[in-house]
């Protein structure tokens, strides 16, 4: 059973090639078994996984390159499974719920190209093959932009490329130095993510490397000063394209965060936390306050997912468990929630032929389960109490608190811009009375639809009352990530920053156990 | 003593006639400039004691060479009065005269490596083109075979370039006013 | 006074450097070979003298091979001259000059 | 007992669900009666709950586990002690009642089923933050409250000022919100938990800088729910909704969760007394402002709600100066006349069909009989009248203000109470005293159904005869709250005070009648500059709209438009451009000339014999 | 005077010299079946030289296994030197004209492919770059390099266009300078070490720790310039974008490839022994040079409007790339570099292949090169597939 995960990468690989062969119009039948079987094959995947043991599980690996250390290193743990099994979630709903689109059967097989790229980045273990996966992930996604978009997407799907490669690129200089590193130290070459994380190094060498990786990954995020390239993309990209790049490919940057960045360097991570902070909480006010100005619906969703991100990577640079825990609970809520929301737009889109608020309004009354639903996904998005937002928003502001007392409260605004962007898209698209005539008789959210919308919702509202079974494993791999760069950090600063996670837990968890 | 002033008559004369090729107007002046040139370098093979090297070098050089340049000039009529668009002189002034500087200062500083080991010593008494046959024929015949190649190359070359096929480009032509024998090999391909 | 190698070395780069002035200077192609030739011409009078005062031969072969070379040099460069020469009508630089970028 | 939990917590949920159910189709009699009748069982519930615990014993039960992350460890918690007891007791009567009453009212709107699930949601958030046994699960109500109350006020979502006045409601919440949310960060890296019982407990070892943040903040999220002074404009617009939502949420419940919070953390604001007289002063500011604003306006309903702001000012007194059961009775009091009151406006908003100007009315009290004794009994109640509830629990914060030595705070409220008097009796003149106004506007009144009336009844009993219960209801809460004991050493100063204010309050009735019973509207008075302060709330919501809402639009568009296009694009296009520029001009040398080839060919050797012979001279000197 | 010298046959070990020896035969047997019997089809010329290559190809296998017993064998007065180096060298150039020569089968009509000398001379081509890979004595590797430039010269120019003769000339004229550094720098070399065979220069240049540096430099430069040219570097890259423009694609792409693998044997051979003796000045002219190259071809390719003139810099710079491997000089960046032009090879090679299917007869009015980009870009409608091979290619 262990070389699941080799399968899971490769089963769509292998399905999409296969899926030349399928003729043009069972090609959609195809796509959908395939991508079932996926979703079976995570499920499978979740069960076989036992939350208490905190290391990697399901290892697998082969040497490709021995002399430089490469190897096909693959495993994961509680951070990389839940990512993984949304990932296969997605493309399941969304090839199911593909609209008529031009040349069907080619973007089916860019999905599956797509998904086993997505997959392979989040079980991947070794640098080299996580860079190759990494890189993999914006061919397909070059593609379908570039070919379903909108107007402009020549510009936006060519934009997005070369972003997030020269970024990437920056990232492998990272990978290279610190191999040398590695070599310089222990006399053998290797890439694999789990000796590294052995390696010591002194704090100049990590400050020079998380610079590196972290214009990689902050591209990728994608960061304030580096954002500009994900509202061309989502403006341009189809339905399916967005929901997927908001879905998954945003949630690579933070995962490579937590998964290489703290870790490897955790005295640079509490060096550079502060100014990350201060990036963070301007990405948060400032894409909100930009969304509350826009006039295109998707624009909205597109800046409000940059300022979740801004949350998770709050959450992430809070270096204690509850922030980590809060913050890659977030990455899940983001695809869900986004990834819904893009899949909304998309279901106007198909109807209207336009994303511009102005010309709907009244929905509610001529769309009532449409509205319900936008309505409960727009108060997940907000992060109301018993949905999948707030116990994520609450556990990364929670442990970011700690840190530092004012940077929260002004993060805290998020919540409250939050609110305002998203209410006033709602009350624009679907409160008042109905204007436009041919908003009159739009038929209301299908069969299909419904289909893909309904396990969204239940999943956001589930995952918001009773987090325990994603929770429990996720801040399992947190506590040995906390303790992994406790004991790593070398300056007296960082130690004190990172919680010591070992004394903590003996009083901790009696304490809980009383309480019981 | 002698040969210290056939060193230096020879010399200046060789500089003179190139610069003359090089800087003449008219392209006969040059031609012949050059040939003479040849002739000098001819000269100071024989001084330096290759006398086979000053035979190949007339006969080839001032003969063949010149014979086919010569016939090359009056193809292209350019007997003529040269009127030539003269390059920025300074820049090729300069060029010139710094490549010339440097090298100049560089050799002029005296050659000497003590450990070298002559590989093919002249051996007195033997007359120099029976030593250089001998080496010829034993450790360098792989590269004299390849030269002999390297001249039927260009001998094919030469023909087929300026052979009369060339007049009519076939890539450019269309197929229909194909010449005839093509035609043919046309219809066999097809 | 003895004539040294330094004295042929000095000659044959003066020769070098007139035949690089040649290619540079020249405009009409046929000029230029005629340069191309002295260059090959300086180096070899350079060779002949080192294997003289080294004493040994090698340096006489490959000034021999130069000649081939040069030699069959000009046969190609005077087949490719005929031919454009046909082509254009003129042997002057200006016309090499439809490439651009 | 943990069913009777149990029970009194989910009837509403399912209810709401039910009625959920059928919010798609048209109208059906039953998604309104089903609710009704499960609020009804959960109001005997939290009854039995009640007599439970009276005698002193209190129910703890824990579903499951919420959030465990590290050592924070969040369980779904629910306490039933003597404090949430009787706030589910208020909770359940006036919620059973207005359900009830609004089957009634909404008979005849089509989303009828919708509005039941939103009341019925709405009333289950309510329990949760009642009932819950730590502040996540008190946020969890807070935020669902708020959420209820977005979607009730933005009900009739056709309407834009309704939907403008749900989202200002929502948003100026998600502000206090956040002070809340700090508040509870801090609480838990201090105390390392959430649970009431372990932070109340390790409360006395923080130290006291961070006691008072926490209670500041925490205050900052009640005065956004409870609408004080900086967050009050939404509570006046909310009006918006139907009255049934304004008598439930805005009178009885939601405002009330403020008062609820403090009341709750009362160990935290005893350690912090300055903050408590803050609280105090700002109450009573509050009620004075409010009941100022409520003598002009000329909306019934506006009146109304900031009568309510006012009393709520009355609550943050008694809290603020310690005297937590009081500030719950008069909570538990108010609550019930309130109720009364703005179902009787309910009442004459149908009469009049939804015309809310109580001048165009008048004489009612021939054709709402009815409507007319029971809004006159509450208004009674609310100036706080001898027998009725509201002396009982209003006076008893004028005395605690005045045995706590702050005599400017009695002063003030001393006039509160007066202005509240006059002006709900200037309401209750004008609408149902006087010529028929109505007439000259074609309006045929005619009195609620028979079921609506028998269903406000119970409210105007409870207005009566909820003073009698104090002494019970002393013992039953002091159980959990401190004990202080409030009555005047000398009684001649007690007596003098409690007469002299009634004879006030009597006064101020009278002049409002005589004033308003030929309701002639004197222009002359509107002119003057007071008239035209209070008309416009003290131009707050002005204010509010002109320095807060156009410059944060005004802002996010220049973030849009400037910045993110030109600054961050044009950089990232600009590093392109770079590239491509040089590209040109470099692109000049491949002119196709041979000799400049051959040229550039000498220039790189010359370049590199240059280099050479600097280089060996270098050595050589080096050398030599 | 001088007694007869005897040799024995095999001390000269004539074996060495097969994978050369098969392309000149066969070069010789075309000629004369066309001699005998002229206008035979070209399809029978492609297979014989295809025959021939796959001969040479076989030769050079067994080869590898001896050189992988016995290693490095000298032959024939050790002017012939197969070691690892020229043994990859021979592979990667004989398969790649294995590759290039199928290509000329297409069914549109070629000028050069009419003439049955083509295929004569590309044969002697591909055993001049032979012979100049597979010796360290300069004057083999200085005729080679000229049999192969000739016949080079030729090819281009038998394409029979106005703008091919152009190329060809300028091509042939700054080969002869070229050709005139080398001998200069070959003079210089012997005046100083009195060899021409390389190891004995580094043996002899090592002995006196490179005491007349001035000289040596000198040499080193002159050698530079010629091979600069050879590999394209930059400030003599001149020629490289008119050729490969104006050429037949394929033949461009086989001439992105295989002269240059040929020269960067050669002057991995040259600079080897230099680059080791940390000669600053050597390291610092290399680097300057490499750099140069890379960053101005790539700028330039960015601005070009004709695929082929682009390709062209991509291969200038790619050329770039090697150089900067043979500065290190590690033996793993020997490797890596050989590895790395295998590649490059290949997708260079397909990417002109591309070219060379869609290529238009005659130039649509207004065009002013062969294949400018706006030919390129309705390609994704009219032939997926193609473009989907070309973008693999050109990644």
């Amino acid at each position: 059973m262990d070389s699941i995960l080799t399968i899971l990468i490769f089963f769509p690989a292998v399905a999409g090639v296969l899926g030349f062969v399928v003729h043009k119009d069972s090609i959609r039948a195809y796509g959908i078994s395939v991508a079932v079987i996926e979703f079976a094959l995570s499920l499978v995947l979740w069960m076989g996984y036992d939350p208490n043991v905190s290391g990697m599980q399901f290892m697998e690996s082969i040497p490709l390159i021995p002399e430089f250390g490469i190897s096909y290193l693959l495993g994961i743990d509680g951070i990389s499974l839940f990512i993984i099994v949304m990932a296969s979630f997605f493309t399941m709903i969304g090839i199911a719920t593909l609209g008529e689109t031009k040349r069907i059967k080619d973007m089916i097989i860019t999905l599956l190209f797509l998904q086993m790229t997505m997959i392979g980045v989040f079980a991947s273990l070794d640098a080299i093959l996580f860079y190759v996966f990494w890189e993999l992930s914006l061919v397909p996604m070059l593609y379908i932009i570039g070919a379903w978009g909108g107007p402009l997407r020549i510009y936006a799907s060519v934009k997005f490329f070369l972003y997030t490669f020269t970024g990437s690129l920056v990232m492998l200089v990272g990978m290279l130095f610190m191999a040398y590193f590695y070599q310089q130290a222990t006399g053998v070459w290797s890439f694999s993510l789990l000796e590294w994380y052995r390696l010591i190094l002194p704090e100049s060498y990590q400050l020079w490397l998380f610079a590196a990786f972290f214009f990689g990954f902050a591209i990728k995020v994608p960061m304030f000063p580096f954002h500009t390239w994900l509202p061309y993309a989502h403006g341009q990209a189809p339905t399916i394209g967005s929901v997927l790049l908001a879905a998954v490919l945003l949630k690579m940057g933070t995962y490579a965060f937590v998964r290489f960045s703290l870790p490897l360097f955790p005295d640079a991570s509490v060096f550079f936390m502060m100014p990350i902070a201060v990036l963070a909480i301007i990405m948060i006010i400032y894409t909100a306050m930009v969304a509350y100005a826009q006039e295109d619906l998707k624009q909205v969703i597109a800046y409000s997912s940059v300022s979740h991100m801004g949350v998770i990577i709050l959450g992430t640079f809070a270096l204690n468990v509850e922030g980590i825990a809060g913050s890659v609970f977030l990455m899940i809520r983001h695809g869900v929630v986004s990834g819904a929301l893009f899949y909304l737009v998309g279901v106007i889109y198909d109807r209207r032929h336009t994303k511009m608020m102005s010309e709907f309004g009244g929905l509610a009354s001529v769309m009532p389960r449409y509205a319900t639903i936008f309505g409960i996904m727009m108060m997940a998005s907000v992060g109301l109490p018993l949905t999948i937002n707030f116990v994520g928003e609450f556990l990364s502001l929670l442990g970011f608190y700690k840190q530092s007392h004012i940077m929260t409260l002004i993060a805290g605004i998020a919540i409250i811009v939050g609110a305002i962007y998203m209410l006033a898209a709602y009350k624009k698209v679907f409160f008042g009375d109905v204007t436009k005539e041919e908003n009159k008789n739009l038929p209301d959210v299908n069969k299909r639809e419904m289909l893909a919308l309904i396990p969204l919702t239940i999943v956001a509202i589930w995952l918001g009352v009773y987090p325990k079974p994603i929770l429990e494993p996720i801040s399992n791999s947190t506590e040995s990530i906390v303790q992994l760069m406790h004991d790593k950090a070398i300056t007296q600063e960082a130690k004190e920053r990172i919680p010591n996670l070992a004394e903590e837990m003996t009083i901790s968890r009696t304490s809980t156990q009383e309480a019981h | 003593m002698f040969e210290a002033i056939a060193f230096y008559l020879f010399a200046f004369l060789t500089i003179a006639m190139f610069y003359i090729t090089v800087m003449s107007k008219h392209a006969l002046y040059a031609m012949t400039a050059l040939a003479a040139g040849m002739i000098f370098i001819s000269a100071f093979f024989f001084m330096l004691g290759a006398d086979f090297l000053g035979a190949v070098q007339i006969i080839v050089y001032s003969g063949a060479v010149m014979a086919l340049y010569a016939f090359g000039m009056m193809f292209f009529d350019s007997t003529r009065e040269l009127k030539e668009k003269t390059t920025p002189s300074l820049l090729v002034f300069g060029l010139g005269g710094m490549a010339a500087l440097m090298t100049v200062i560089i050799v002029a500083a005296p050659i000497v490596s003590n450990n070298m080991t002559a590989a093919y010593p002249i051996v007195e008494g033997v007359g120099n083109t029976q030593a250089v046959g001998m080496v010829l024929f034993t450790k360098y015949l792989i590269p004299f075979e390849v030269a002999a190649v390297m001249l039927l190359v260009a001998m094919i070359s030469g023909i087929v370039l300026a052979g009369k096929k060339m007049d009519v480009s076939l890539t450019l032509v269309e197929d229909d006013d194909l010449p005839q024998t093509d035609k043919e090999n046309k219809k066999a391909e097809s | 006074m003895e004539i040294g190698l330094n004295h042929y070395l000095v000659l044959s780069t003066i020769l070098f450097a007139i035949g690089l002035l040649g290619v540079m200077r020249r405009r009409n192609l046929l000029m230029l070979f005629f340069a191309t030739e002295i260059l090959l011409n300086s180096v070899n009078i350079a060779f002949a003298a080192i294997s003289h005062f080294y004493g040994d031969l090698s340096g006489q072969m490959f000034a021999f091979f130069v000649i081939a070379i040069a030699a069959s040099e000009v046969a190609v460069g005077l087949g490719l001259l005929v031919v454009w020469f046909k082509r254009s009508g003129s042997i002057d630089l200006e016309t090499l000059k439809s490439m651009r970028g | 007992m943990e069913m009777y939990l149990y029970i009194a917590l989910f009837a509403p949920f399912v209810g709401s669900l039910f009625a959920a159910l059928f919010s798609a189709s048209p109208k059906t009699l039953i998604a309104g009666i089903v609710p009704s009748a499960l609020l009804f069982v959960s109001f005997l519930s939290s009854l039995v709950l009640l007599i439970h615990a009276m005698d002193g014993n209190t129910v703890h039960v824990e579903m499951m586990t919420w959030m465990a992350a590290g050592d924070l460890y969040i369980p779904y918690g629910f306490l039933v002690d003597q404090v949430s007891a009787t706030m589910m007791m208020v909770v359940t009567i006036v919620s059973t009642i207005v359900h009830i009453y609004s089957i009634g009212y909404m008979d005849h709107d089509k989303s009828f089923n919708r509005f039941f699930a939103w009341l019925s949601a709405f009333v289950f958030s309510m329990m949760i933050l009642v009932m819950s046994d730590n502040f996540a699960g008190l946020f969890i109500g807070w935020e669902g409250v708020g959420l209820c109350s977005w979607a009730l006020i933005g009900f009739w979502y056709h309407k834009e000022s309704a939907t403008w006045a749900a989202n200002e409601a929502f948003i100026m919440n998600r502000i206090a919100d956040l002070g809340m949310l700090i508040g509870i960060f801090l609480l838990y890296w201090s105390t390392g938990s959430l649970q009431y019982d372990t932070v109340f407990a390790q409360i006395g070892s923080v130290e006291i800088a961070v006691v008072t943040t926490i209670g500041i903040f925490l205050f900052i999220g009640a005065m956004g729910k409870s609408a004080q002074f900086p967050l009050h404009t939404w509570l006046a617009d909310a009006m918006e909704g139907p009255t049934p939502v304004s008598a439930l949420i805005h009178a009885a419940t939601m405002v009330t969760a403020g008062v609820y919070l403090v009341v709750r953390a009362n160990p935290i604001y005893d350690l912090i007394p300055d903050v408590g007289y803050f609280i105090a002063c700002l109450g009573a500011f509050v009620a004075m402002f409010a009941a100022s604003m409520a003598l002009v306006n000329r909306d019934m309903k506006r009146i109304i709600a900031y009568s309510t702001l006012s009393q709520l000012g009355y609550m943050f007194v008694a809290a603020g100066l310690g005297a937590y059961w009081v500030a719950l009775f008069h909570l538990m009091a108010h609550a019930f006349f309130k109720a009364l009151l703005f179902l009787g406006a309910g009442n004459v908003m149908h009469a009049m069909n939804d015309e809310l100007d109580p001048f165009k009315m008048g004489g009612l009290r021939h054709t709402m009989k009815g409507t007319f004794i029971m809004m006159t009994l509450a208004s009674v109640a609310l100036a706080g009248i001898f027998p009725l509830a509201g002396f009982f629990s209003k006076d008893l914060i004028l005395e605690v203000s005045f045995i706590e030595h702050h005599y400017i705070l009695y002063t003030m409220l001393l006039l509160t109470a007066g202005m509240t008097a006059f002006y709900s009796f200037r309401l209750v003149a004008l609408i149902f005293h006087g010529e028929e106004r109505y007439k000259l506007f074609g309006f045929h009144p005619h009195e609620a159904y028979k079921y609506m009336l028998i269903a406000m009844s119970p409210l105007a009993l409870l207005a009566v005869i909820a003073g009698a219960f104090k002494m019970t209801y002393f013992e039953m809460v002091t159980k959990v709250l401190p004990m202080t004991e409030y009555h005047i050493h000398n009684p001649t100063v007690y007596w003098i005070m409690t007469i002299g204010t009634q004879l006030f309050v009597i006064a101020c009735i009278l002049y409002a009648y005589r004033k308003y019973e030929v309701a002639k509207e004197d222009k002359k008075m509107e002119e003057n500059i007071g008239y035209k302060i209070l008309w416009n709330q003290y131009y707050i919501p002005h204010l509010y709209d002109e320095y807060v809402a156009k410059p944060y639009q005004e802002l996010s568009r220049i973030f849009w438009k400037d910045i993110d296009m030109k600054v961050v694009d044009a950089t990232v296009d600009m590093v392109a451009n770079v590239f491509y520029k040089t590209g040109e001009k470099t692109r000049g040398m491949q002119n196709g000339n041979l000799s400049s080839m051959l040229q550039w060919m000498v220039v790189g050797l010359v370049v590199m014999l240059a280099l050479a012979a600097v280089y060996s001279i270098a050595t050589s000197l080096v050398a030599g | 005077m001088l007694e007869p010298v005897n040799i024995s046959l095999e001390s000269l070990n004539l074996s060495t010299l097969t994978p050369m020896l098969i392309p000149i035969i066969g070069a010789l047997v075309i000629l004369c079946i066309d001699l005998i019997k002229g206008g035979l089809n070209k399809s029978l010329y492609v297979m014989l030289s295809l025959l021939f290559l796959l001969m040479d190809f076989g030769s050079l296998v067994d080869f590898a296994q001896l050189f992988s017993q016995n290693g490095t064998m000298m032959g024939f007065f050790d002017v012939m030197l197969i070691d690892g180096l020229a043994i990859i060298g021979q592979l990667i150039i004989v398969l790649a004209s294995m590759l290039f020569i199928p290509l000329s089968l297409t069914s549109k009509r070629f000028h050069e492919y009419a003439y049955p000398e083509f295929y004569a001379l590309f044969l002697f081509m591909i055993a001049g770059f032979q012979f100049m890979v597979a010796t360290d004595n300069l004057i083999l590797i200085f005729v080679g390099l000229e049999l192969s430039s000739l016949a080079l010269y030729t090819l281009i120019a038998l394409h029979n266009r106005n703008k091919s003769f152009e190329a060809a000339i300028k091509y042939f004229t700054m080969g002869a300078l070229a050709a005139g550094f080398f001998s200069f720098g070959a003079m210089i070399l012997y005046a100083l070490t009195g060899s021409i065979e390389i190891n004995q220069i580094s043996a002899v240049l090592a002995a006196d720790e490179y005491s007349n540096i001035g000289f040596v430099l000198v040499a080193v430069t002159f050698l530079l310039a010629s091979f600069g040219f050879k590999l394209s570097l930059i400030p003599f890259h001149a020629w490289t974008p008119d050729v490969y423009e104006v050429s037949s694609a394929a033949l461009a792409g086989y001439m992105s490839v295989v002269p240059k693998i040929a020269a960067f044997v050669v002057a991995m051979r040259l600079f080897e022994f230099l680059v080791h003796s940390n000669v600053v000045w050597l390291e610092t002219m290399l680097y300057i040079l490499v750099v140069l190259t890379m960053t101005l071809a790539n700028i330039w390719a960015l601005v070009q409007s004709d695929v082929k003139r682009m390709l062209a810099y991509s291969s200038i710079s790619h050329a770039g790339f090697v150089m900067a491997a043979i500065l290190i000089g590690t033996t793993q960046s020997n490797s890596a570099l050989f590895l790395y032009w295998v590649l490059f090879a290949f997708s260079n090679l397909g990417a002109f292949a591309m070219l060379w299917v869609n290529r238009q007869k005659v130039l649509v009015a207004g065009q002013d090169s062969d294949h400018p980009f706006e030919k390129f870009s309705g390609l994704v409608r009219t032939i997926p597939t193609a473009a989907a091979i070309m973008g693999l290619f050109m990644l």
